[in-house]
């Protein structure tokens, strides 16, 4: 296990430390620390506009091959790329889903003409996604999209039909991509296909979902006879699993150590309030915060065990249990963070429901243990590919 | 009996769409149901004592209902007037104090106990409102936050301290009307909707001798005494709380589908659901306990003498129970689970204003732990 | 709920309470405090006299009928009785499978002959019993029994075939009541047979299994043609489980205020040796020591509950959360007394194996979560019988 | 690599039968296994330098072959002879202790250190044992306790403090052979019989000068690193138990069927298993991570300054994980579990030994906590 980089990816990181304490100023200083995890509905066209200049910086697509736009940046700059842009408090990226998702899945899967159609816009800054996988019945049960999308030869275009939930940001985006079944006869996860489909038009309306924070962070999306080019389909016709599963596969633990920079940032913060109002001096709330370091200690450790691990892309046991672990102290550090502010914690910022930063995210971490797989998906996956038990059976 | 009439008239006033009323009101409340509950259920009376116009029941019918209340997320000022304005002037009140205004109580009249300052804590310590000797009454200075009801109460007990007094001693209480010169009151907007809390600041607040309750300066252990019933009777909340969570997410769990079976086929799942119901159980049964103590002390019964520990003990296991069953009920909600939509998060949010207040389980053992272990405590376990 | 018993019951305590301080000493001071979980092995031949002594004094089968020879005593005074018996140090009974279980289940479904055979030992203290349900294939699946009883016609007999475990005391014990498969082509609990069965004989060897306390406790009994009259099988030829499951019915809760009884000594000795040693002032251990205070309040509330509670018999939820909650709290507390005594815990009281009392208990706790139901088969029965959710599918 | 080569030799010398027998001889040990690795191994010499006659390989591999020793719960004096003996030397020896005592280590004479006394704590304020000056030596008065292999290691570090002393003040280190006048060590049994304890008492024992190690009376600092080295390599044990737990208990479910189907195929089994890969991996992830910080400090890289916080993170961690997969080992092999005859409950009670020896996790948070909000701590949180 490295503790250290190399001399060369420490001027890489001189270097983007440098360009953001320059950058994230000026129009752009009210981006620090925001649009994060519970705070992604804030900023928006700021934080579009913020793309455009990691772009004119050269910083979108770091992680992409060159030959396809991109910076083709080493995995360990990759890494000190996120927590340099953690470090220096970079708003949480607009351009996330089709950079670190769409882009690699069409590097991956996509034609010529889809490349050439779709990665200027996510590499500009200009063209933002959103992810259409989950619906009202396919949640922890994904193979089970009901949305169904109907060929239509003399147009040579699909229509797609159904529902999608969950859909972080759908409202500010131009495209999803949207997993929908091809035949309709099928279930499970053969006959589905991968679309990408244009999001402003009739047949698309959104619909945002209000959180127990009092914010929209998510958002319904229904599609009624939504119209989609055949040429805007990835892989075959019902070969859009093995899509959706690749592009699942494509976040590979660079960006773990900046979310883990973000969780320091809070746990810091609450530390901050420990020492102001004495909650410092009490026994179990001492325990509870080092305990709350030792958990950052250990996703940091277990990154760098991942990220030194092996190269064949396999998941290592340390991968597996990343996203459990991550949740599970997360949202502890949101009780926690309630707790060291006592009885002040129940008070919000401003009337009606001004929540400060730690209460929302208090609040928002109960989203931690369910979204993109629940703690109870996470303990099946570990339990059967990385331990070998049963699988569970289907009713 | 109280129970099933408790539930049948909250299932109507306050249903979920009724509370996601209540709560966005400046008051807090629906004040047609308040003026229900005082004029047909006449539950504001239930404890009081017949002599002061009241119905003269027990603690342990009152937590039967507050049960109910939690169950359904009530909003409104009745904890705040019964279990802290209403006990407070039975343990503490002149016989004059409650011949003045238990019956304006019976009435409909809203009442609350201020005690806590800034400090965060729920002791003595808590105790920062400074009063000083005025004119052969009181003055009183500074502020109490946190206080339940405390901006719309009409009737206001509140303690305050000696200058330079510490701790347990130097306390005293006074019971005063809302409209009193010099007291300015300002709502605090809470993460929990459900409920109300206040700042209340005094800036040279005179009060006639007739305010004082009790002992001048010697007020600790009745005022721990009301802390200890007020206490009694938030665990009942948290109880109703923890069960209904418990309740919505087995029903939940036993029509949601994923991988063509309901989930609650599932045994973590039905595991989750079974360690909720060890909670909500176990601690309905400390509940129970203080309850039956908590009466007994109200009429200073032998077996009263336990109140501050079994109040104690039932909040450490309520608060317990009650965050783990509604956080338990958002993760095994799923999705929905942490939508404004669904009910849930709602009794996740009163679970937390539960626990924090009074003292959270970590503040309750410790106080238990000195009465086991510390200098004077003797080696037998009270049982 | 009553915290409170009658006048009458007050004298009744008083009666038991100066018997016991009057008969607990002399050739008996010994066994006070002996002879309970974890140390069932201790002094057996002593502990079988005090059982002919409890009979002298009108203390055994107290709870059943008088025309059973019993004392009809109410369940409130067989509470009382078990608080004191418990409060005195009373050691652990020998007579208890016999009291609690073989003499209600004998009056419930035994035949006349059969409880003028068996009652009056087990009045008398003369002879003892052990239970032959587990085997080893058959633990929480106990209807998987497969100790075979084959009917002889001609003698008008039984010989029973297979293997017990986790038998308490069978080296101990002249009888055992076996479940046993009569109909060698059945399944399940259908087809089983209930069967007192002499171990004085041939065909049983009872072989001491070795616990991790290196003491033991529990026994493998094997039968080979073990014989058993006709006329010591209990209900129908196929109806044993049916006399099984009344029998594990019988233990109502009387009992467990002398349980708590006994734990509240325990807790006891932990908060002695924490405030002799300093650990009394630790803020961690505190708050442990409290929740265990906390706990036995619970049960003592609960146990209230569920004698206040409906008297026809149906568990009520307080039942069946106990055994998951004391199993539990008592292996909680086994931990608690070892880090209250630190680094001393170690330290046994006797080379080479000379376990303190508390150690015992801390080893012997991990038990509790074990037998009887498994902390995870309570789960299921309380989420299958209270809760009303799916049963888990047999394979 | 080392771990392959260590799991190879110690699944023959340190068989489940092996351990059984090495347990209950005196020693604690086998000696012939211990001869063979002195011999043919030469695992005691792994991390000491080549100029002292050493391998001169690092820390992390020395953790790797610790992990493969919990893992099978080896019966040696390797850990007592290396971790605290040879790491005090290397720490706080002067050269000349060093080319004397190192080179026997080498050779195969076992070692100890002893620093704690009878009240049970682990850091600076539980050393008891006093020193004194003595016609140009000191004298040595008290007892240690605690000590592992203490009553059959050949070169003792012994810590003591001055009279009137209290913490991190007035401690002094010092190196002896067994054969000291004064001297009488006697064997402690233990619940987990694979480790040997042992009390020292030391009756006027004099010491000439050139046993004093590092400066007199200022010694702590240096103590503090042999422990915080020591944490680092029981965590590794701790790793080995966890893991193995996981591992017999992953193949016990899945072949022991109850209601028709193997018990692991339930998801109550299936998930506390995932709960214990989860513990074991995290506990894995901060030793490795503690095992490089702790080369850094041995060599006095600047990393190592983040020794005192790496160790104390992955015990606290290390030791939650291993008694929490050997308690659900026993729990998930059911009735058997309890048994002498399986091996899981030695490595429970192993487990147990591993956790108070040198602090439990709540004394390892403190200590973090300390660092983390007292007096002095910035608020930076060191990643």
């Amino acid at each position: 296990m490295k503790l250290t980089f190399s001399d060369e990816a420490e001027a890489f990181r001189q270097k983007i430390a440098s360009w953001l304490a320059e950058n994230l100023g000026g129009e752009f200083a009210e981006l620090r620390g925001r649009g994060g995890p519970g705070d992604e509905h804030s900023l928006v066209s700021e934080r579009k506009a913020w793309e455009a200049r990691l772009h004119a910086g050269g910083w979108t697509g770091i992680g992409w091959p060159k030959n396809e736009g991109g910076q083709g940046a080493s995995l360990e700059q990759q890494v000190i790329f996120h927590e340099e842009y953690a470090r220096a408090g970079g708003p949480g990226r607009m351009g996330h889903i089709g950079e670190t998702l769409v882009g690699p899945t069409l590097i991956a899967f996509g034609s010529e003409a889809q490349k050439r159609r779709f990665l200027p816009g996510i590499l500009q800054g200009l063209v933002f996604w959103c992810q259409g996988y989950s619906e009202p019945n396919a949640g922890s049960d994904l193979a089970n999209v009901k949305t169904r999308a109907t060929f239509h030869a003399e147009r040579n275009e699909w229509t797609l039909s159904g529902q999608k939930v969950w859909t972080s940001l759908a409202h500010e985006s131009q495209y999803c991509f949207v997993l929908a079944r091809t035949d309709p006869t099928s279930v499970g996860h053969k006959g589905l296909g991968f679309f990408l489909v244009n999001l402003q038009q009739a047949g698309v309306v959104v619909r945002p979902i209000e959180q127990l924070t009092g914010t929209c962070e998510f958002n319904e999306v229904f599609f009624d006879e939504a119209v989609c080019a055949d040429a805007d389909r990835v892989g075959a016709v019902d070969g859009g699993w093995q899509v959706a599963m690749g592009l699942l596969g494509f976040e590979r633990g660079a960006s773990t150590l900046g979310q883990q920079m973000l969780f320091k940032n809070e746990l810091a913060d609450i530390i901050r309030h420990a020492k102001r109002n004495g909650a410092a001096r009490d026994p179990m709330l001492r325990q509870r915060i080092a305990d709350a370091e030792i958990g950052l200690r250990i996703m940091r450790a277990n990154s760098l065990r991942m990220l030194s691990g092996s190269s064949d892309g396999s998941l290592q046991k340390e991968a597996m249990i990343y996203k459990l672990y991550w949740a599970t102290w997360h949202r502890n550090l949101g009780k926690l963070a309630m707790d060291v502010l006592g009885a002040e914690s129940e008070i919000v910022e401003q009337a009606p429901y001004g929540l400060s930063r730690l209460q929302a995210m208090y609040l928002f971490s109960r989203a931690d243990t369910i979204y993109g797989g629940t703690n109870q998906i996470q303990r099946n996956i570990i339990a059967e590919r990385a331990l070998g038990m049963p699988r569970e059976p289907r009713g | 009996m109280i129970r099933d009439t408790a539930a049948s008239f909250l299932a109507e006033v306050s249903s979920p769409a009724a509370v996601r009323a209540a709560m966005v009101r400046a008051e807090g409340h629906d004040q047609q149901a308040w003026q229900r509950i005082c004029d047909e259920m006449v539950w504001q009376a239930l404890h009081i004592p017949e002599s002061y116009g009241g119905m003269g029941l027990g603690y342990v019918e009152l937590i039967a209902l507050l049960e109910q209340m939690g169950r359904f997320l009530f909003c409104s000022p009745f904890y705040a007037t019964v279990c802290l304005g209403a006990n407070a002037l039975l343990v503490a009140g002149t016989e004059s104090q409650k011949t003045t205004y238990l019956p304006k109580i019976v009435a409909g009249s809203t009442a609350t106990l201020a005690y806590t300052g800034s400090n965060g804590g729920w002791g003595a310590d808590s105790i920062e409102l400074i009063v000083a000797p005025h004119n052969g009454g009181v003055v009183l200075n500074g502020k109490c936050r946190y206080v339940p009801d405390g901006a719309s109460a009409e009737i206001l007990v509140v303690a305050a301290r000696s200058k330079g007094s510490h701790g347990m001693s130097g306390v005293s209480l006074f019971v005063l009307p809302q409209e009193t010169a010099g007291l300015t009151r300002s709502w605090l907007p809470t993460m929990d909707q459900t409920r109300r809390q206040a700042e209340l600041v005094f800036d040279n607040v005179q009060l006639d001798s007739d305010a004082i309750m009790c002992e001048p300066g010697a007020a600790w252990p009745l005022l721990e005494k009301i802390i200890d019933l007020a206490t009694v009777a938030i665990v009942a909340d948290q109880v109703g709380c923890a069960q209904q969570s418990l309740d919505m997410t087995v029903s939940y769990v036993l029509q949601r589908v994923q991988f063509g079976r309901v989930i609650g086929s599932y045994q973590a799942v039905k595991h989750k659901c079974a360690d909720m119901m060890v909670k909500a159980e176990s601690a309905r049964s400390a509940l129970y306990y203080a309850a039956c103590i908590a009466a007994e002390a109200l009429v200073d019964g032998e077996l009263g003498a336990d109140l501050a520990s079994a109040a104690s003990a039932a909040k450490a296991c309520g608060s317990d129970a009650c965050f783990f069953n509604t956080g338990t009920a958002i993760q095994l909600h799923g999705g929905v689970g942490f939508t404004a939509e669904y009910d849930v998060q709602l009794y996740f949010k009163r679970a937390k204003s539960s626990e924090t207040f009074l003292g959270d389980s970590a503040y309750h053992r410790e106080r238990l732990a000195q009465r086991l272990l510390d200098e004077g405590a003797g080696d037998e376990i009270n049982l």
